[in-house]
């Protein structure tokens, strides 16, 4: 009971920060490029507009237009509770393991990217084609450097590998090194932060997370908005669970929880800040360089999974 | 009634059907043809979870050659393939009701489909190999007929020739294959094949006759080239059943000879290796090239190749597994890959049959042409969507069940042998990771440009929606795609039969030891999924905010598009088929060699361009380097040998005479 | 005994009546009569063989043995299926004028007088006699191949004429030879010649001698069988004759041929002891269905086509029986049945599409099942059937060879497999446009009587689906006969 | 008379046998070539009254009577009728030239000897010697039929094979029983009466006896796929 009363204010909590997440990279971007910024309040701000707007919808959109966000918002936020913040052995962990999570993600892309197509304009086409593509590459390569772990985890479930990794002793694993990588390269292409999408452009020919949604307003818009912005501190979250995961809580003891909370915070801190100066000091690729970025992130994750194999097994 | 009891029913009224069928004439030919093969589906259905639940049965009919009548035995392997068939076989009898509505000569339908089926019924529960011969070879040659079924059209000829002969091809190579296990084991029943112990070398033999003649019927790269012809131009509910079945009792006939007949006990390391590789490259060549069609049906076609690949990838693991002695892991594998099985039956029997409501309102096959059918044909367009979702392996449908079962097979994997198979096993888990992504991109297109978005021709934009008979047809399957996605706990067990026998081992207990919510294919601690959870936390999550942000008296507004400030915007500027597949073709140009054209028109002056037209056409690699050149050399050979032909009576007399005189050096 | 002088003699004595008999419609129903008759006694001939495991009648000239006995009735059979066709066949010949009353009156007592030939090349007991009925038996054939006296059919027939009285010439040497063996053995009447006296005393003849016979033997029945390279009159004598005569060549004179070259070679493998014999056989066998496969490929005329596919399957019976083994002979002696049922079936409808469309050029032919379903279904199906598939008994006889072969001979396999393939895509790229699409527009609308063809696919299925007990002993039989020789010859 | 001077009498009529195959096929004139073959005829017929003598088999005096009938007199007439009716006396072109032609026949004749002459080793004939000569002989009339152009010369060659053959049977084996003899005989009748209807059929429809130009109507032309 205590454990599901603390998974539910764990996934309440990746909630309700997401939006805060968002807002401070956004920030420390301005501030890199001295600018002042809305500050971290204002993704909020935004979403509570969003959600007060009435809707105009493109006439002869399908349900699926309208059934979209819903299916995206929920998708993500089932995965987002599945990924253990704070507390290592949830209970819903059980339910999904990083393939499931990683499944759950593709639906809600899979709807996301119907709703592009379902409004018939040039746009939504263009930008439901280039995600597909893109993820089609990023999956695999992501599945890959979930895989190097949970080979030496043995286990694709979350809170074992969480574990494992607490347990084993601080060899320097070069598998793993690879693994971070890869996915932290994946994390940004996913997100559709630089280099691959810029989250803030709307020039036409560039965009592709926009070009989906361009259609979108009110609390439908705010819904997506909402997703993609969980979706950001899920992956961090998840890439401190996988690679730092040491300070989380294994029992549910109340010291235990509220260090596991500020270390998770910190850690978080630390990513963002790293995002923000990265996509500062990025540009933004071509659009067919991706594909090399992608692939690049595939061949670096099977490495990891070679050199797991080949060093730590094998010798 | 036992199983065997309720199989024969389901031969018998296919029999019945297409004798009886082309007697009568107009309605009651096609209401007779579909109840009876309703009837057949429904006691294989039955019959088949009868025989998963009970003890094999065997029955001998005093038929086929004197020294051997036909054996006929229902085990958990066949009686699973009774089931897949049965399961699809129900709903497509339904559909066709509606289908063939209309349809003006259905008297060579009326015989070969029956007939159709029956082969494939008597395939499964074949017990000899003569028997098993004479139902293969009668399935092959039946669906020839039903490909052929609108023969006034080239194409289908041609696919049709095609058809035929690699079915024939591949007879003959499993033929082959069973002389070699006659020749070890001395007779033609199976019971006594399995017993009997076979050399490496003779194994060997075995397995990659039946190998390539199954692998060829199942359209495994690269002999799959016949596949993406024959199976569109058939008639959609045959094409369903093809794809949807045909292909499975191919998979059927490989896991009979080398699991069951060979034995787990024979395997070669490299087996498993070939048929995962062969497995891999199914999947994902067949993925990519099912993005670059436009033919609805062709699309279908290719990815029942990536499907098939998908199972053979489960299958070549646990053959791996088994020869390195983990049977429980290759117990995991093999019933990963029957599971999907099940579900590609499934969802594509499902496909086919959406694709074939559309076919039937719109007559065309042709995506480009296709748009905004969801407002014309709601119905159908919430069943097929329900199929795309269900293939493209996303939860909580049935597709995802089984890939995520082989990722675990994969993952679970130990070190197996040298480095090469080290690195073969994840590279499989890659590629597979690969083609369920590249399906989910495939299958947005598809939903997108054919259901959603504006209709981009008339008769489309005429289009309604199919009648109750097609409905029920295609609700069917779209609900066990759920079920089968929800409760994979409930079913798997139903299978543990197949590894009992097979490998001697049963994953039984682990299944469900956290209850039925939970999948745990060994452990808990390994990994675990639960469909249902995750529905109902997303219901629920969903139900929250949909009763927070619909405050009362809020609405909709419908406006226009917003167009970049272009007045009028038309049903051409969406991105069509072929557009969404641009990037994909374009970095997988390596593989796909697309031959582009950019024609361009321009009357006046050479600024002034009236239309620019861009025509893209990706061929066949199988048919490019395999089928073409095979085909040039007979004609090549053909021509020489005819060119003897056409001497005067002097050469031929000069030909007897130096045969007799060679014939007198050679032997005297 | 008696039934046997009657089977024997209904043929001889029909053809001289028939040769009388002025009225074309009478002779044909006469014909048809005959044939009845002929295929009735020669049932009951069959079961007292099968009762009495094989006798010699005629104090010895005539032997029966569950080998023969089957064929004859086979030929009786067809004999008769082929009667019942030519009526409305020749009959629309005759009004079209192609034949007169005169070439009809010919064509009735010739087609008996083959009958009689056959009949007695099956029976004969002795090797000089089954010479001399099979180049009987020629000679009436050439006479029906140039019955419609066009340029092309003398030249058929004048190539029919002199490539098989070269072969069979060379047989006549090679009996010569076997005599000349034999009769130091058995003196110089006519024992020297009888087969069953020589099958005992096998052993005894000279191995020598008798491999150099075969050698003759084999080219000149090869011949006769239409074995590549000896093949060459087979297509136009087919092409350019009526159908019913290229249905009874087909369906019946090869099998006598071939009869002949398994008789002897069971002699020679009995005087050698060494599967020689056996092998050129296969090689033989084994080329004719190359040749013949890759040639299916190129054909202009439809008879023609079908011919060819005539020479592939002797090929596979004659490769069947020269492996030797029981298994072999049986599927070479059910591969005999089938093929003179569906092949004769096949001409049949060939004759009729051939009429309908007014052309045996393959490529006028068009849509079939269009015009006439019966037809188009007919060739189909018969088409399917030759090519191996099931339901059909082909396939099961192919199935039985093959396993016979991977048994004794692994690697012959290969070359079989991708023979019957290829032979089979030939088959099938003619047959499909033929018989699907549109009409032609040449097309004329005949009376047809696909009677037969049904009958005789019928038959093919049931041999395919279940073999009659009493049938399946009787090919036992004759297989253990054929093999018990070989057998020697460590196959 | 003495075993050994009928063997050299047999042996002899051989020799003389190989000589008129040689002399058939060297022949240019149509009419000198039905002299040749009538002659062979009437060689047959003394062999076979020789042998039935030395090996006083009566039935062989028949067939030797039959023989001179129908191969010495018969046979050649009808031939000569035809030629008469069909006037071709003029000059048979083969298709190989004459010496190569001979050297390719002295080619076989060896061949034939060196495979018969083990066989004759286990004859206790008188006359066993003879086999291998007849072997060359149907070669050779085979050969015959091979070179030549003309319908009528392409028969005498198959009817000079039939010849060999029967030279086989009584020079080598004393003679095959009587009713196969005249089982032969009786086809051979048959055939040349048919020949004989061919040649005036060939003769109308083709104005020609040329077997070239006759088949040249089964030729079919290729269409190319």
């Amino acid at each position: 009971m205590n454990a599901f009363l603390i998974q539910f204010l764990q996934a309440v909590l990746l909630i309700v920060l997401a939006p805060l997440a968002a807002g401070f990279v956004a920030t420390c971007k301005a501030r890199l490029q001295n600018r002042r910024g809305g500050g971290v309040m204002q993704p909020w701000r935004n979403l509570r507009k969003l959600i007060a707007k009435e809707v105009v919808m493109a006439e002869h959109a399908s349900w699926i237009f309208r059934f979209a966000p819903y299916v995206v918002f929920t998708a993500t936020v089932m995965a987002a509770s599945c990924v253990p913040a704070v507390l290592v052995n949830t209970p819903l962990s059980l339910t999904a393991d990083v393939i499931a999570l990683v499944a759950l993600l593709a639906l809600a892309r899979f709807f996301l990217a119907l709703a592009g197509m379902d409004i018939g304009t040039a746009f939504g086409g263009m930008g439901a084609s280039r995600e597909m593509t893109f993820s089609a590459l990023a999956e695999p390569a992501m599945l890959m450097s979930v895989f190097v772990l949970s080979l030496s985890a043995h286990s694709t479930n979350l809170t074992t590998m969480i574990n494992h990794a607490l347990n084993a002793p601080l060899v320097l694993q070069p598998s793993l090194a690879f693994a971070l990588a890869a996915m932290v390269m994946i994390a940004i292409a996913e997100n559709g932060r630089i280099p691959i999408d810029n989250p803030t452009t709307h020039l036409e020919l560039t965009m592709i997370h926009e070009a989906m949604i361009l259609e979108y307003s009110g609390r439908h818009l705010a819904l997506m908005e909402w997703a993609a912005m969980i979706k950001l501190l899920l992956f961090a979250t998840l890439l401190i669970d996988l690679f730092l995961p040491w300070g989380m809580a294994t029992d549910a003891g109340i010291l235990a929880l509220t260090l596991a909370l500020a270390l998770w915070v910190a850690k978080l801190f630390g990513l963002l800040l790293m995002l923000a100066l990265a996509e500062t000091g990025l540009a933004k690729m071509r659009l067919f360089e991706a594909p090399e970025y992608l692939s690049g992130a595939f061949v670096i994750a099977f490495l990891g999974l070679l050199t797991h194999y080949m060093l730590e097994v094998g010798a | 009634m036992t199983a065997m009891a309720l199989a024969i029913t389901a031969c018998g009224t296919p029999l019945l059907a297409s004798a009886i069928a082309p007697a009568l004439g107009g309605d009651a030919r096609r209401s007779i043809l579909c109840l009876l093969l309703a009837i057949s589906g429904l006691s294989a259905m039955i019959g088949g979870i009868q025989g998963l639940l009970t003890e094999p049965t065997s029955l001998i009919l005093p038929l086929g050659l004197p020294w051997l009548p036909m054996h006929f035995r229902v085990d958990g392997l066949s009686a699973f393939f009774l089931l897949v068939i049965g399961t699809l076989l129900l709903p497509v009898a339904i559909y066709s009701q509606g289908y063939l509505k209309g349809e003006k000569r259905l008297g060579a339908l009326a015989v070969f489909l029956p007939l159709f089926v029956l082969g494939m019924l008597g395939v499964v529960i074949a017990d000899d190999a003569f028997t098993f011969m004479l139902f293969w070879e009668m399935m092959s040659v039946s669906s020839y007929f039903l490909v052929t079924f609108e023969h006034e059209r080239l194409e289908n000829r041609k696919a049709g020739f095609i058809y035929l002969l690699m079915a024939h091809l591949a007879g003959l190579l499993i033929l082959g294959g069973f002389a070699v296990l006659y020749a070890a084991s001395g007779s033609f029943e199976f019971s006594v094949m399995r017993a009997a112990h076979l050399f490496p070398f003779w194994a060997t033999a075995a397995f990659l006759l039946v190998a390539f003649g199954f692998g060829t019927k199942a359209g495994v790269v690269p002999m799959h080239g016949w596949l993406p012809d024959a199976h569109p131009v058939a008639p959609s509910n045959v094409s369903a059943l093809m794809s949807g079945i045909m292909l499975k009792v191919a998979v059927f006939g490989f896991l009979r000879v080398v699991w069951d007949l060979i034995g787990p006990g024979d395997f070669q390391w490299w087996w498993g290796a070939l048929v995962l590789t062969a497995g891999s490259a199914s999947a994902v060549s067949g993925v990519l090239f099912a993005l670059q069609q436009h033919d609805l049906k062709r699309l279908l076609a290719y990815h029942s190749i990536e499907n098939i690949g998908i199972i053979l990838i489960g299958l070549g693991l646990g053959m791996l597994l088994a020869h390195f002695g983990h049977p429980l892991l290759a117990a995991l594998g093999l019933i990963a890959g029957l599971y999907h099985t099940i579900n590609h039956a499934l969802f594509k029997g499902l496909l086919f049959m959406g694709a074939g409501a559309v076919l039937h309102v719109t007559g065309t096959r042709d995506m480009e042409t296709m748009g905004g059918l969801i407002h014309r044909m709601p119905a159908t367009a919430l069943f097929f969507l329900v199929a795309c979702v269900s293939i493209s392996a996303l939860p909580p449908f049935n597709g995802f069940v089984s890939e995520w079962l082989t990722f675990q097979t994969a993952l679970m994997a130990p070190q197996l042998g040298g480095a090469l198979l080290t690195a073969i096993v994840p590279f499989s888990a890659a590629m597979l990771a690969l083609a369920g992504a590249l399906a989910a991109a495939c299958f947005v297109k598809v939903f997108g440009v054919v259901f959603l978005g504006h209709a981009r021709s008339e008769h489309v934009a005429g289009a309604h929606e199919v009648d109750g008979w097609m409905k029920l047809g295609m609700a069917i399957p779209a609900l066990l795609c759920l079920l089968l996605g929800l409760l994979p706990v409930m079913f798997i067990p139903l299978m543990d039969a197949i590894p009992a026998s097979l490998l001697h081992v049963s994953l039984g207990a682990h299944l469900y030891e956290h209850g039925w919510l939970w999948l745990t294919p060994v452990d808990a601690t390994h990994a675990s999924y639960s469909a249902p959870v995750a529905l109902a936390g997303m219901l629920g999550v969903g139900g929250l905010v949909y009763w927070w942000l619909h405050p009362k008296g809020c609405r909709i507004r419908r406006g226009a598009l917003w167009s970049c400030g272009n007045p009028h915007i038309h049903a051409r500027m969406q991105y069509n088929a072929t557009a969404f597949s641009q990037p994909l073709r374009r970095i997988f140009a390596g593989v796909l060699r697309p031959e582009e054209h950019i024609h361009v028109e321009r009357p006046a002056h050479k600024l002034l361009t009236r239309r620019v037209r861009y025509t893209v056409h990706v061929g066949d690699p199988a048919v490019r380097h395999l089928y073409q050149p095979l085909a040039r050399l007979t004609l090549g050979l053909a021509k020489r040998v005819r060119h003897e032909h056409q001497r005067g009576i002097h050469a031929y007399l000069a030909w007897t005479f130096a045969t007799i005189l060679f014939l007198l050096v050679a032997f005297a | 005994m008696n039934l046997f002088l009657i089977v024997l003699f209904t043929p001889l004595l029909g053809g001289l009546l028939l040769a009388g008999i002025r009225h074309p419609r009478w002779a044909a129903r006469a014909n048809i009569a005959i044939g009845m008759v002929t295929f009735t006694f020669s049932l009951g001939l069959a079961m007292q063989v099968l009762n009495a495991r094989g006798f010699n009648t005629l104090d010895g000239w005539f032997h029966l043995d569950a080998y023969n006995a089957f064929l004859v009735a086979l030929t009786a059979f067809v004999g008769m299926t082929t009667a019942i066709f030519s009526a409305p066949y020749m009959r629309h010949e005759f009004d079209a004028g192609r034949v007169n009353a005169r070439q009809m009156r010919l064509y009735h007592s010739m087609f008996q007088l083959f009958q009689f030939g056959m009949l007695l090349g099956f029976t004969t007991n002795n090797i000089g006699v089954l010479w001399v009925s099979l180049e009987l038996a020629t000679l009436a054939t050439v006479l029906l191949v140039s019955l419609y006296r066009t340029p092309a059919s003398i030249a058929a027939a004048w190539k029919y004429f002199i490539l098989c009285g070269m072969g069979i010439a060379l047989a006549l040497f090679g009996t010569v030879l076997v005599f000349f063996t034999s009769s130091s053995v058995l003196g110089h009447g006519n024992e020297a010649l009888t087969w069953t006296l020589l099958h005992e005393h096998a052993g005894a003849l000279d191995p020598f001698v008798m491999t150099i016979a075969f050698c003759f033997l084999m080219v000149g029945y090869g011949t006769k069988v239409g074995l590549a390279p000896m093949h060459a009159w087979l297509p136009d004598a087919h092409g350019e004759g009526p159908t019913p005569v290229s249905a009874v060549l087909s369906g019946l004179l090869l099998n006598l041929a071939l009869y002949a070259l398994v008789r002897l070679k069971m002699l020679v493998d009995g005087a050698t002891g060494t599967g020689l014999a056996g092998h050129m056989m296969m090689a033989f066998g084994i080329l004719s269905l190359f040749v013949a496969a890759f040639s299916l490929h190129r054909q202009r005329d439809i008879k023609r086509m079908f011919s060819f596919s005539s020479i592939e399957h002797m090929g596979l019976m004659t490769f069947a029986f020269g492996l030797g083994t029981q298994l072999a002979g049986v599927a070479a002696l059910l591969h005999m049945t089938v093929h003179s049922l569906v092949k004769s079936g096949i001409f049949f409808t060939v004759g009729h599409a051939a009429q309908a469309m007014r052309t045996q050029k393959m490529s006028e032919i068009r849509g079939l099942i269009r015009h006439h379903p019966g037809i188009g279904w007919g060739l189909m199906i018969g088409t399917v059937a030759i090519a191996g598939f099931p339901p059909f008994g082909v396939f099961t006889s192919e199935f039985l060879l093959f396993t016979a072969a991977l048994e004794s001979n692994p690697w012959t396999t290969i070359p079989l497999l991708l023979g019957l393939l290829i032979a089979m895509a030939g088959l099938l790229r003619f047959v499909q446009p033929m018989v699907y699409g549109e009409t032609a527009e040449q097309a004329v609308s005949v009376q047809v009587n696909m009677l037969p063809v049904y009958i005789h696919l019928a038959l093919a299925l049931v041999l395919g689906l279940s073999i009659p007990g009493f049938l399946a002993g009787w090919y036992e039989q004759a297989a253990t006969l054929i093999a018990a020789v070989s057998a020697g010859g460590g196959v | 008379m003495s075993g050994a001077f009928l063997q050299q009498l047999v042996d002899s009529l051989a020799a003389l046998m190989l000589l008129v195959s040689f002399a058939l096929l060297a022949q240019h004139r149509m009419l000198s070539v039905l002299n040749w073959f009538a002659a062979q005829g009437v060689l047959l017929a003394v062999t076979a009254v020789v042998v039935a003598y030395g090996t006083d088999n009566h039935e062989l005096y028949i067939s030797a009577v039959m023989t001179f009938l129908l191969k010495g007199l018969l046979l050649p007439w009808l031939l000569w009728r035809v030629i008469k009716e069909l006037h071709v006396h003029r000059e048979v072109e083969p298709l190989m030239n004459m010496p190569l032609t001979m050297l390719i026949a002295l080619a076989v004749t060896l061949f034939s000897f060196h495979i018969i002459q083990p066989i004759e080793k286990i004859s206790e004939l008188l006359t066993r010697d003879s086999m291998a000569i007849a072997t060359a002989c149907v070669l050779l009339g085979m050969l015959m039929m091979i070179t030549r152009r003309k319908a009528i010369t392409q028969v005498i060659g198959f009817l000079a094979v039939e010849n060999a053959l029967f030279f086989a049977a009584i020079g080598s084996t004393n003679g095959m029983p009587l009713v196969v003899e005249i089982g032969i005989a009786f086809d051979v009748l048959i055939a040349a009466l048919i020949f004989g209807l061919f040649f005036f059929q060939i003769r109308e429809t083709f104005d020609s006896l040329e077997v070239d130009i006759m088949q040249s109507h089964l030729i079919q032309e290729d269409e190319n796929e």
